[in-house]
């Protein structure tokens, strides 16, 4: 037996072709070590969005994984082991990987013509370039085909296997059993038996190469960490969002509506709820954006809860529906998954530059809320809160998700849906005023005096037929009005309506309260910071922090809590976005923005070292 | 109407479909008949008011929701057909009618249009073509007639005209008809045939406005003209019309239709209306009689064909998937489902 | 002979049915105001969207005249004389008129049931309603009638020509001559003389029943003004933008291409740029105001200068398309001449809340150039400004108008055309750089170092031929580039583009420097803030002023000029727009809004009390 | 191509429209084929390289122009017919064309897709029809069959596909045809046709997405099946097809079109196809002999007709305007007309 060495954490990066299947084998790996009871956190990592042919840099795929015996807030910054499943992958990995790193590569596909296709001249199995690693050689194409010369497969399908021989190999270096793996595959392939036996017994071909081979030296154990107690499952963003979407139905009991046109990253919110009819979500992909928007709408009127997901250049295409939802003061929940603009900008990569456009990129005044959820787990209940908003205030509120956040995954502990919050509306159904002649009647906008909602009275409705439209309308009948003093009122108190949503207050973690500088954030940002603020207070550098989820209205305490400090330092994936709102409405706060607009999220590394550069030198 | 539209005829009157609010077109304006006579059609629906809603988009036609004591709603430019589509599918219980102009449906609003048709949605679509933009005052729209000269025309206008009803054919529509702002009793025959399909119903109207292109119907409508002019529809029957002495009649002309003279053609060869066709091409040659030019115009249910809804199919995924599914314990168990892993 | 007596400012309002021909009297009082040396400012103000039944209230369309003696800024803000042609047209308009103020109607009109359509019991004539008021009561309906009795025409023709009675009075009792308006109206229907010489009849009765009547104590005179010398014009907001534009092409060179959408207020300019077509000017009314956008940016690529005019909704819907201009660096001019929102709002009245909406209605980080007009006149040089920014720096910029200024209309001293500026740009024709093996090439996003813009290299160019797109692209070759490094530098760029962008600083007018407050506006503000600010410092209060035109970027030393004033009061049609800019750029200086969001421009006597209230208590 | 395009031919060849930009689609896909077929066409139109211009959506299939040696723009999702129109319009030296995919053109597009067609702007428009969204990952498009699975039709799509030439012909295209990827040659015929065509060229070709909608047109294809299935048209020529002992042919039947075995027709019913018909009701006939099902799919130019330009027409209102006119002095006299006064 080799030795075996503990660790408390480490971060994996899978890589190889689009076609090797490397999502597979890192969604495998971490429900083994979700099932040790690690922490964990993954991100996955698409080419463009096209297919590249094989073997090429744009057809890299990669899933990396980050897991530990102690809580953790990203996928890692650097991977500490790159498993490379050809010359691509290598080089499309290479210089992300930690000084001193564990490469495993699979020889067989450093083919000359595979070499070239990626421009390596020279082997760099053979020459300098993997000077500063340990490099572990394998031939995992060719061992996979051996393995599986009993099974009845020709040699081609038997190559395709081999990320379960890597996935074996890898559970076993740390530690992780494949049960759960083969329970999986059977499962996957009960139709196909024959590849399910196969595919397993790739597996447990790589589990024993590496209990057998030579080449490894040492196995790692990584012990669990101690997480609160309860079920835990691991969670994307677009799937929790989805679910949430599915929990506001429950928790309001209404029918639910979402409009949809695809887009990256947004499709997946789609895609599942599309799978769930059973819950009484009908999804309907529309012709467009705007299509979306209004069939939503359109739904909404009708007492669903009307849901619309897109991306930047969708959610743009909406803003004049939106702009129709804020005058007519029915809920509407737009989601924008995030992706790096402008224009087409890059698809498949993260960004957290549509926050002004939610805040204003409509005509007129017309406010909405806006909230964002902070990691994958968190979109289920920050869609729960979007749905509360929009329901009781009677308005369109934005999600503002991001493509990080959108395809990455952490675990998540259940909730207890029995404490799910009551969502219920009450919809209009009687008279509420009397007319100039004493006969009851009906005012569509006539407001509650504590929320400022308007009644909502569906279609359907004995007695309240009435009429609505983006017209300015007169307060409490709803009809036309050109009326100045009617606008300006009207104006004022659907702004007023927004401004005095009720949110919980921001909670700042300063643990010795001794800090001067607080680090405010929001959205996906929440982890790679929260690990940068851990590694400075590990290095005893006194530093505050808090997350904004509700960026309109804003928390009520946020000009006290910016108050409370010398200086605010604000990290965000655009150029300055949140800073400039903070300035704009608390100019005395001392607001430094740390912006970086790669398509990537931060590495905490890079927070730490700017942080600490603030705290240091003020 | 949908399925679930119940008919247990209240006793209303044209009356009782009237709003609180003044109505404020033109005078003069053909919008006035229309809205006439869909106030005294819609006691035949047989629907309390409250199961009847009313979605438009911008323009003086699309006023019309207010003046109506249903449901109503002014949406935006064009979108009518896609916010209508969002609440007949979520709502099968509502009778839902478009109401939208040549501009609002067809130029801005053209997507939504032909989607919303080949989806074959259960709307009732209601288009008033008064081959004009009215409410910003009088440009031309995408059924003008070419060198048309409008103050965004001046030299006149270039663009060739949409035939609505061949677009709309093109778009799959399952029921295609045209009437006339000035014939209540032909217009409520119309909305009649429209209520009662099943599915996407699209009725063009040709709607006189006085103030920005006044008598472009006059030939249809003009004692001196409007027989030779005017060919009423009439399922089963023969299609003629004419004045005593000039009877016309049309047959089929190569792969499209013609108009002849009666006396110059074998009765036997007339063409015989039917709305029924599965095959588009009929209703296609026939929309094609007319097109800018109004000399032959076809009034009347030109297609009317039963094709599955696209919120029928929706609701009827949706019921099976649901039927008895008790949602907070269903997801319970997909939460739980797949790989979970527990901590104590 | 009646007395005359001097004045130095008047405000008319000219008030009818829609049907009465309001607007022309007002134009044509215009019109032989002007020609009297008077300085002047104008405002029609139209019914609602559809024409109302005839004699209603919805159905009043009113023309108001400010004219004087000295140089003016609005069209003044309570009128002093109400010609009302109508029961509605008394009611519409009577809270607006000052107190004191003269009352010229039409009792013709005046029957119980004209009175009845507009809710007058008793007619106000007969009872209290216009105590107040120096009523002046003229049969003008039959008066007219009489006059033209010996022309061949019907009564109800005869009748219709009441407007130029009406002309004709108010002209005796201003001391205007008629000359201008006989000439114009032989010229305007020299097909129909018959016409001609009855309007000019009642015109000439009119002014004659002045001259006669006893009613009528008191004639007026205003001298003229004493304007800077040259040749003038009455010009309307619209009618100088789509000039701006033709003076865009003769000054750049290029042919002009317009892609527009018809909608309230900015239909004009796509109306008067179709009258043109001898400038070269291609006028594309286009299926939607996406189509009118992406026509634009076509021919923009193709070398024209491409203009996209709107309104709000159609703004809106612009979003993606203008995204694309950013990320492709094409020229275009976004015109959008706001409304009151938000959706379809008040779409005949004014408002400035789109601001934000043209800063950041986009996804991505889309930075465009943004600036305002200030009045109608002057929306031809900020038109002339929008295009040399446009092709200078091979940008999307959205100018700013207003409902106000659009249909507002002012003297205007027309401009040396020989001093137009020269607006020639130099197409790309040669490659820019050489390639790998010493091959010229042509890099499309190789930039001037100056101002960072790209080569324009128009499709027809022998040997440049590239591709452009909206995918994120490598600086300089402008191939597709999903390089982390390359997209930060590419936003980054693309900002300082926009950032650097040269623009004069801001003028401030503070004539003994001692004001401690200074008041900056942008936009359609200008004129009222103006009054106002002369209005106090006529009263001896000491205050400062300045007005914004550009808005992105903001001149250099905006940061400098807050900083020199204790408060700095921005009055805007909206909820603080500019207000949340200036504070978000310039936390340090204290900014005071004052917002009003009536669908109608500020009177400069409100705005006088609440600069003052500032002035006095801080 | 417009009038202005000098057709002088330069001696180029297909490699002479390769661009330096590796090409990105998946192995198999159908476009590699296409855009092989356009290289070796382009020399055809005897322009310069820069003399053509390729507009594109977003989409797979709008990947095209970066591949090619012309001017390109890789515009935004549906709006290409829009910006080519604006370019088309003001540059009549150029051609432009437009590389669009069924998502692209029919869904989100839609409206500026009928748009074009209706004003007949002189652009050539491939749509590139798998039937699938590619770039997206595999949701059903517009042309997809109903019932069809797919991630965001997991219980199948029941929205009803749109028959895109139908649809083109509801919108008065004045030139409709459709191809296949794989078959070159017929490729090349239809493009120069569609280029030899002045105003809108609307040209579907059938292209196999091996991921996500793979052998969508194997019936087509495949030896065992084509020859029964495919019906290529020809100007002229009866409409026959089919393999030996099954030939088919293809007669009138009501106002549509019918497939029937040859031997049971008298070969003087057999419909000869003629291309240049003005009514369009027999293109449209043609144009539904197939659907979603593609049993009997003619391939080939079903309509193409001369009709005004959009774009010729704007240009030459401008010429008539504008020749001679001094443009500054023009604008001194527009400033000084009308009521103005001068101050000295
Ligand atoms: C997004 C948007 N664009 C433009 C407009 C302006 N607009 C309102 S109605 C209309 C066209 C009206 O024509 P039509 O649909 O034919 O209706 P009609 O007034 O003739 O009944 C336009 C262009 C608008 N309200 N919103
Ligand atoms: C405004 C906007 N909405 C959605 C998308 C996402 N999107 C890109 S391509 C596409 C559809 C592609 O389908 P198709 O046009 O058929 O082209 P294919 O990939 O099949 O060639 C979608 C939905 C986008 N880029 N922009
Ligand atoms: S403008 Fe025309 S369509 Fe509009 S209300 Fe007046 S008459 Fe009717
Ligand atoms: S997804 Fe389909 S259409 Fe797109 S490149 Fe791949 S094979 Fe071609
Ligand atoms: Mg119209
Ligand atoms: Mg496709």
């Amino acid at each position: 037996m080799n030795t075996v060495r503990q660790l408390d954490r480490v971060v994996i990066r899978f890589a190889g072709d689009s076609g090797d299947g490397m999502q597979l084998t890192g969604d495998r790996f971490t429900a083994e070590t979700a099932k040790l009871g690690n922490d964990l956190s993954t991100l996955p990592n698409f080419p463009a969005e096209i297919r590249a042919p094989a073997g090429t840099l744009p057809g890299v795929s990669s899933f990396q994984i980050h897991f530990a015996d102690s809580d953790i807030l990203t996928p890692g910054d650097q991977p500490e082991v790159l498993v490379a499943m050809n010359p691509a992958a290598l080089k499309a990995n290479l210089r992300d990987l930690k000084p001193g790193g564990i490469i495993i590569v699979n020889t067989d596909e450093f083919t000359k013509r595979n070499l070239k296709k990626v421009g390596y001249d020279d082997s760099p199995l053979e020459d300098h370039t993997l000077e500063d690693y340990q490099v572990i050689e394998v031939q995992l194409t060719s061992l996979t085909v051996a393995a599986l010369a009993e099974y009845e497969i020709g040699k081609k399908d038997a190559a395709r296997s081999k990320n379960m021989f890597a996935l074996g190999l890898l559970s076993w270096m740390y530690s992780r059993t494949t049960e759960v793996t083969e329970e999986f595959l059977r499962k996957k392939f009960t139709k196909k038996p024959q590849i399910a036996e196969a595919n397993v017994a790739a597996l447990k071909a790589g589990w024993n190469y590496g209990e057998t081979a030579e080449s490894f030296a040492v196995q790692y154990e990584i012990p669990p960490a101690t997480l609160p107690a309860g079920t835990y499952r691991n969670v994307t963003g677009n799937t929790a969002l989805a679910w949430g979407v599915l929990a506001s139905g429950v928790a309001s009991g209404l029918p639910l509506f979402l409009g949809a046109y695809p887009i990256t990253p947004a499709s997946d919110v789609l895609h599942e709820l599309s799978k769930h009819k059973k819950f009484g979500v009908t999804t309907m992909q529309a012709e467009d954006e705007i299509a979306a928007a209004g069939a939503a709408l359109g739904a909404a009127w009708g007492g669903a809860l009307g849901i619309t997901t897109s991306s930047g250049p969708g959610v743009a295409l909406k803003s004049e529906t939106i702009s129709l939802g804020v005058s007519l003061e029915l809920p509407l929940i737009v989601i924008d998954v995030q992706r790096a603009g402008p224009s087409t900008g890059m698809p498949t990569k993260t960004e957290q530059a549509d926050l002004l456009m939610a805040m204003f990129g409509r005509h007129g005044e017309a406010p909405v809320a806006v909230l964002a959820p902070q990691s994958p787990s968190d979109c289920f209940e920050t869609m729960l809160e979007a749905a509360r908003m929009a329901l009781q205030y009677r308005t369109p509120v934005m999600l503002l998700s991001d493509g990080y956040i959108a395809n990455g995954a952490e675990p998540w502990k259940l909730p207890d849906l029995a404490e799910l919050p009551d969502l219920g509306v009450e919809f209009a159904t009687e008279p509420n005023a009397t007319d100039a002649s004493g006969e009851p009647t009906f005012l569509p906008f006539q407001r509650d005096p504590e929320t400022l909602a308007r009644p909502w009275a569906v279609p359907g409705t004995p007695g309240l037929q009435h009429r609505i439209g983006g017209i300015e309308k007169a307060d409490g009948t709803g009809d036309i009005s050109y009326d100045p003093a009617n606008h300006d009122h009207m104006v004022r108190t659907r702004a007023a309506k927004i401004a005095g949503i009720d949110v919980p207050d921001l909670a700042v973690d300063d643990p010795d309260g001794e800090a001067e500088v607080l680090v405010l954030g929001w959205g996906s940002t929440w982890g790679p910071i929260g690990a940068a603020v851990r590694g400075l207070r590990d290095r005893g550098i006194h530093i505050a922090r808090a997350h904004l989820r509700y960026l309109n209205p804003m928390p009520a305490n946020v000009g006290e809590v910016l108050g409370s400090y010398k200086k605010v330092v604000v990290p965000e994936m655009n150029l300055g976005q949140l800073a400039l709102l903070l300035r704009g409405n608390f100019p005395s706060a001392d607001v430094i923005g740390y912006n970086k607009v790669r398509g990537l999220p931060f590495t905490s590394n890079e927070l730490q070292d700017a942080l600490e550069e603030v705290v240091k030198n003020g | 109407m949908a399925d679930a539209v119940k008919m247990d005829a209240p006793k209303l009157k044209a009356k009782d479909f009237k709003s609180d609010q003044e109505v404020r077109w033109c005078p003069g304006c053909g919008d006035y008949a229309i809205l006439a006579a869909v106030q005294s059609f819609l006691p035949e629906l047989g629907l309390e008011r409250e199961k009847i809603a009313f979605v438009s988009g911008i323009g003086c036609s699309s006023r019309f929701p207010y003046y109506l004591n249903t449901y109503g709603m002014h949406s935006i430019h064009g979108r009518a057909p896609a916010i209508a589509t969002g609440l007949a599918t979520s709502r099968p219980d509502l009778s839902v009618w478009v109401v939208t102009g040549d501009g609002d449906a067809l130029s801005i609003g053209g997507n939504h249009l032909i989607h919303a048709l080949r989806r074959n949605v259960n709307l009732k679509i209601l288009l008033f073509n008064n081959r004009i933009y009215g409410l910003t005052k009088g440009q031309y729209s995408p059924t003008s007639e070419p060198g048309k000269l409008t103050k965004s025309s001046p030299m006149g206008s270039v663009d060739a005209p949409f035939n609505p009803l061949s677009l709309a054919l093109g778009s799959e529509a399952s029921f295609v008809a045209r009437t006339l702002d000035s014939d209540r009793a032909h217009l409520k025959d119309v909305l009649r045939a429209a209520a009662e399909h099943e599915g996407s119903a699209f009725v063009e109207i040709y709607q006189n406005c006085p103030i920005f292109n006044d008598d472009a119907f006059e030939v249809l409508k003009s004692p001196e003209t409007r027989d030779m002019a005017l060919i009423r529809l009439e399922d089963g029957e023969p299609i003629r019309f004419g004045s005593e002495g000039g009877e016309q009649v049309v047959v089929q002309s190569g792969y499209g239709l013609q108009v002849k003279p009666a006396d110059e053609v074998d009765p036997a060869d007339v063409v015989v209306h039917r709305s029924d066709i599965d095959d588009p091409a009929y209703a296609f040659a026939l929309s094609r009689l007319s097109g800018t030019v109004l000399d032959h115009t076809p009034i009347g249910v030109f297609r009317s064909v039963r094709k599955p809804t696209y919120d029928g199919q929706v609701r009827s995924q949706v019921e099976e998937a649901a039927s008895g599914v008790d949602r907070a314990a269903a997801l319970g168990g997909l939460m739980h489902s797949g790989d979970t892993w527990t901590v104590l």
